[in-house]
């Protein structure tokens, strides 16, 4: 195929990048069309496929990311020393309620939750899930807060609307906690 | 005291113990039986107390709501006028309540994910230091409209506390005055009249608290509702 | 060959690791021989020496370490440079009330802002659109913060005397002192 040449770039690109890479900016450096570089993902995905490769591309945050098989998650566990991203179940709580009502002031979430959420939006903001968007127009113009790209990488989507919808019937009295 | 095997420290904050109270009965969500949800809370905020743990004023802020909401449900309805619907007392709680669960169910969903997507693993992006990111061109606008943003922020001003008018240390010599005057004896109610302003009963009320501090003055009523008499301790003076 | 299909999981170790590994580190966790890691890092080896790959591996202190290949070099440092440095609302609004308040230290930030400006200030610092303008007389002799010449390139002016005079109604911004 014409531009199998550059698969190797493409390669290049998305491993020295880390994080995911949207086509439009990998098309500008490679300066070639979305088409080609949509091609190219195509070919290296397949060969990824091969049982003696350890990497896949991911979709994600509305672009591509290099990382390794899932299979091998057990293993790399063992090399890195990194601190799993734990989230207290009240962290969890904020951090779903600015995800699905981005964007929204501290005092919204609060309303929700019943409880002052201050400390728990500082730790969001450090791990850089969540950050500041703009201020709402409202008396004493409060701070407005939104994901990042970084939430949509670390949880896995695509873009936001993406979210996994809620269960329509909310009424029947499921344990939230099972 | 009613029967509870709630684990002490487990909840977020008063909704949390509430959809817990709500699940474990398996009550009906819209139509909550508040006298005895309300109980229950109440119980389990006193246990809280005979753990010596501090209660977050957000539930003891619940517990209000849930009294008021309990004591409307206990109110005979008002007759009828218009064919107006009368909203129930539990609305609130109720919308309250359900927002919350969509919360938590959110949060499960996204804790899913998150285990999922852990499954891979990335690389930290390459470094270049020799090279600095450029910045995207930005004008003088730009800069205003992030002023803007910070613009209407309220400018607090400083909040004016008047000045007390009436002294409780005046209202002391006061009440000791009034009482050597009338058989070192008087009827509270007389000392706290309704023709007084608001700010000087405050006052009075409190020159009573501190006389009785001081031992100046003893308080005598002969059975409940009857009428409460002060009177003025004559073994202990000079302590003013 | 017997330890084949050991390859992918060779690669996705070298993958998550980023720095070097010995091969006595990879063995261990693989739980096989150094012999074995040997042989199979030659086998990636063959393997990225395909046109078609990006990658390849660097035998460095002691280790093997994934690399891009040297031929995208100039590829790979092209996706830094032409990455345009977005500031967010809140770096936006920080680097406001540096540029028009300055000198300005940080709790003057936060009093405007009010919110903790620490991250964002780090930012601003590290992007070199403001830098420190020595220190403040006062207590704790909090250091002062001021505008650089690469922020007047960046916003077009040609010296601070040409920023504007702030319009009238915001001068509510300079009435919040210490």
């Amino acid at each position: 195929m014409f531009y199998d040449f550059l698969r190797g770039h493409v390669e290049a690109l998305l491993f020295a990048a880390g994080e995911p890479l949207s086509k439009k900016r990998i098309a500008d450096i490679l300066q070639t069309e979305t088409e080609t570089i949509e091609r190219l993902i195509a070919l290296l995905e397949e060969d990824y496929r091969s049982k003696n490769r350890g990497l896949c591309i991911r979709h994600v945050a509305g672009g591509y990311q290099l990382v390794t098989k899932p299979d091998f998650d057990n293993l790399i566990r063992q090399l890195i020393s990194q601190q799993e991203l734990k989230l207290s179940s009240a962290a969890m709580e904020t951090l779903a309620i600015v995800a699905f009502k981005q964007p929204v002031t501290r005092s919204e979430m609060e309303a929700i939750r019943g409880v002052k959420v201050d400390g728990v939006v500082n730790t969001l903001l450090e791990t850089g899930l969540i950050c500041e968007a703009g201020r709402k127009d409202s008396i004493g113009k409060p701070i407005l807060y939104g994901t990042t790209e970084l939430f949509l990488t670390t949880f896995g989507f695509n873009s936001l609307e993406e979210l996994p919808p809620l269960p329509e019937d909310l009424s029947v009295l499921q344990s939230v906690e099972d | 005291m009613p029967n509870y095997n709630i684990k002490i420290q487990d909840f977020e904050g008063p909704l949390d113990l509430l959809m817990h109270l709500i699940e474990k009965d398996k009550v009906d969500i819209y139509d909550i039986p508040i006298v005895d949800i309300t109980e229950q809370y109440i119980t389990y905020l006193n246990a809280m107390k005979e753990f010596d743990m501090d209660i977050a004023s957000d539930f003891l802020v619940m517990a209000a709501t849930l009294l008021q909401i309990k004591s409307r449900m206990l109110l005979p309805k008002p007759p009828v006028e218009s064919t107006e619907e009368q909203e129930d007392p539990r609305q609130m709680l109720v919308d309250m309540l359900v927002e919350y669960r969509k919360i938590r169910l959110q949060a499960k969903m996204l804790t899913e994910c998150l285990a999922m997507s852990l499954g891979y693993h990335q690389r930290k992006p390459m470094q270049f230091p020799d090279i600095r990111k450029k910045i995207k061109h930005l004008s003088f606008t730009d800069l205003l409209d992030s002023l803007n943003g910070l613009l209407t922020i309220e400018k607090h001003e400083p909040a004016l506390i008047e000045r007390q008018r009436f002294n409780v240390q005046d209202k002391m010599n006061n009440i000791l005055e009034l009482l050597e005057q009338n058989n070192n004896s008087l009827e509270f109610s007389s000392l706290i009249t309704s023709k007084i302003s608001r700010s000087e009963i405050i006052a009075s009320f409190l020159a009573i608290l501190e006389l009785m501090r001081l031992n100046r003055i003893t308080i005598r009523q002969a059975r409940p509702f009857s009428p409460i008499f002060v009177f003025l301790r004559e073994d202990m003076t000079d302590v003013l």
